[in-house]
């Protein structure tokens, strides 16, 4: 198909699109509507079970199982980026040169990596009470990491980040929420549900197995973001086409 | 819980200042883009603090402190691949003067504790990535390959 | 007020597919996706908001205050996480056709194929 | 007021949104997508809506531009035809 045809296509399908949109905006509840049947019941379990945070009581207790389906796709992702992008027999590691970083943004990033991590794993650990959990404080803590890429070059990085552990940890982190659901089987209940005693409301053990299900999801997130930027580092940086001849010298080194 | 429309009020200038900076990232010059951006999060961390004082629950202060350490994060990110960070007066002005500008009465109306110490830590840390990543210090290396081309 | 929140998440879909349909480099249309994919999310939160609630998040907020709705809170919520995987492993893809047929331009990549 | 707070961001991601799309180059489009990050964290705090608001940040501010960045630098590094891409803008 031309790129004409497609944009035609496209027009005419946007203007379909946006005539049904539109109509169905105007038949539904109007924004800021005060009627929210499944919100009031979801909040009224949350706080059954002690949970403060009511987004991590439907994440983790009361749809654990979509929350399942979730890391799983999570888990496949990742698993795919690395099966794509693993060195092949045409292609050649080659070393970086070391890079250039002003020591101004040297000190920075290492100075922030400690606090960066203490702000990921604190916002992991609060996922019950506050705003927060293993999804948001995974993808934090892995960033955190890679200050030290900023700090230093992709070689720093590489000796104090072992990829195997991250790759076991985020199949551990998959594992240990299957883990937790069938022990729930174990004590007698449903898969996944919340068997755990629920403790005082609003405290760092609040929640019975939303705590567990929390720490999983973050050390699976934590680990599958690691795992994925290493294998784009690898690519990018290292990993270069046999036949690229001295195209490295230039372009393997790193700047800043 | 019922919203303070004065603290609203002061979260909606820096919003209103991210108007001019959304179209220095999609339409500046290569460089302007980097400063915008850089621009951008220091507004958004001064945005974030004043409203979560006027909604009147000082758990959304998370989500600035997530942003103050991030933030900077990103810049130094682009700066590397870009192989440029430029230096800006408008970053460094903006975050000595508006921080303080906003951190200090947030400070008096939170009062001494937990929260207070929050609210200067994320100060701080606006404060000190943006003089990190706004204070220049020319070109480093000009980038000879892709991020030339890039920039 | 009543729509607008709704027809600008439609707005984001339309252009963000826009994108997609005219883009000229595979990196750029997993741009477009991510922007599309936005579009949910500002409609989801925009349908779950109720005027003068708070965040259902109860650590420093009474019990009994008015609430925004959480189920939708905690769809977008994963989604945004799961879906920066999936754009990893779109990219992925792109890496891997660039290695495989040299170029990232979807038009190339049809002529190539007959 | 938070109405005003929610229009103004509303705005905003429309805009961040058409600019992300209008910038064809990928790295032009990834400072205007952390941008569009950004400001969508902001409308889902007006939004009530922190937990959204921090997954969107996480994401957005730092793991979506790095991977974009090193696909760039991956897919321009070996000479080819469609290297060129970003000269000829």
């Amino acid at each position: 198909m031309t790129a004409r045809g497609r944009l035609w296509l496209f027009l005419v399908g946007a203007a379909a699109f946006a005539m049904v949109f539109v109509t169905a905006c105007f038949s539904l509840p109007p924004f800021g509507s005060v009627h929210h049947p499944y919100g009031e019941r979801a909040v009224r379990a949350a706080l059954s079970h002690h949970t403060a945070n009511v987004i991590a009581s439907v994440n983790f207790d009361l749809r654990a199982l979509d929350t399942l389906g979730e890391e799983t796709i999570l888990f496949a992702a990742v698993l795919g980026t690395v099966v794509l992008l693993r060195q092949t027999a045409d292609e050649q590691r080659t070393r970086p040169e070391p890079a250039v970083v002003r020591p101004r943004v040297r000190w920075f990033a290492l100075a922030m990596l400690p606090f960066a991590m203490l702000i990921g794993l604190y916002v992991i650990a609060h996922g019950q009470i506050s705003p927060g959990g293993g999804f948001q404080g995974g993808v934090v803590t892995a960033t955190a990491l890679h200050l030290l890429y900023l700090a230093a070059d992709y070689r720093a990085l590489e000796r104090v980040r072992p990829v195997p552990l991250y790759e076991i940890g985020d199949a551990a982190g998959e594992a240990a929420y299957v883990v937790t659901g069938l022990g729930a089987l174990l004590a007698g209940s449903a898969f996944l549900a919340n068997v755990l005693p629920l403790g005082t409301f609003a405290t760092l053990s609040s929640g019975g197995t939303v705590i567990l299900l929390n720490a999983a999801v973050g050390i699976e997130v934590t680990s599958g973001i690691v795992v994925l930027l290493a294998r784009f580092l690898d690519q990018a940086v290292e990993i270069g086409h046999a036949d690229d001849g001295n195209d490295h010298g230039n372009d393997g080194k790193e700047r800043v | 819980m019922r919203a303070d429309d004065g603290w609203l009020a002061v979260a909606l200038v820096p919003l209103l200042a991210l108007v001019p900076v959304l179209w220095r990232v999609s339409r500046g010059a290569p460089e302007d883009r980097l400063i915008a951006q850089n621009l951008s999060s220091l507004l958004g961390g001064l945005a974030l603090l004043p409203a979560a004082q006027g909604f009147g629950r000082p758990a959304y202060v998370d989500v600035a402190l997530v942003l103050s350490v991030l933030g900077p994060t990103g810049t130094l990110i682009y700066a590397r691949f870009l192989g440029v960070l430029p230096g800006s007066r408008l970053v460094r002005r903006t975050a000595l003067l508006g921080v303080p500008a906003i951190v200090l009465p947030l400070c008096v109306a939170a009062g001494p504790g937990r929260a207070m110490a929050k609210l200067l830590l994320i100060g701080a840390l606006l404060i000190a990535g943006s003089v990190v990543t706004g204070a220049g210090g020319g070109r480093g290396r000009k980038a000879a390959a892709d991020g030339g081309r890039t920039a | 007020m009543t729509v607008l929140p709704y027809l600008i998440a439609g707005w984001i879909f339309l252009i963000g597919v826009y994108g997609l349909v005219t883009s000229r480099n595979l990196i750029h249309a997993v741009g477009c996706l991510a922007v599309a994919q936005s579009s949910t999310y500002v409609l989801l939160l925009a349908v779950g908001y109720r005027r003068g609630g708070t965040a259902p998040v109860f650590s420093d907020a009474p019990t009994d205050s008015r609430v925004v709705d959480p189920v939708v809170q905690a769809l977008a919520l994963t989604d945004i996480v799961v879906g920066a995987t999936v754009t990893a492993l779109l990219l992925a893809l792109v890496v891997q056709l660039r290695k495989r047929h040299g170029t990232v331009d979807p038009d190339a990549l049809s002529e190539l194929k007959g | 007021m938070t109405d005003v707070l929610i229009v103004v961001a509303l705005l905003l991601v429309a805009g961040a949104a058409t600019a992300a799309v209008l910038n064809r180059d990928p790295v032009r489009q990834a400072l205007v997508l952390s941008f569009l990050g950004l400001a969508l964290a902001l409308l889902f705090t007006f939004l009530q809506a922190p937990d959204v608001a921090l997954s969107q940040l996480a994401v957005g501010s730092a793991v979506t531009p790095l991977m974009i960045l090193l696909t760039v630098r991956k897919v321009r590094r070996r000479p080819g035809d469609s290297t060129d891409k970003g000269r000829e803008r």
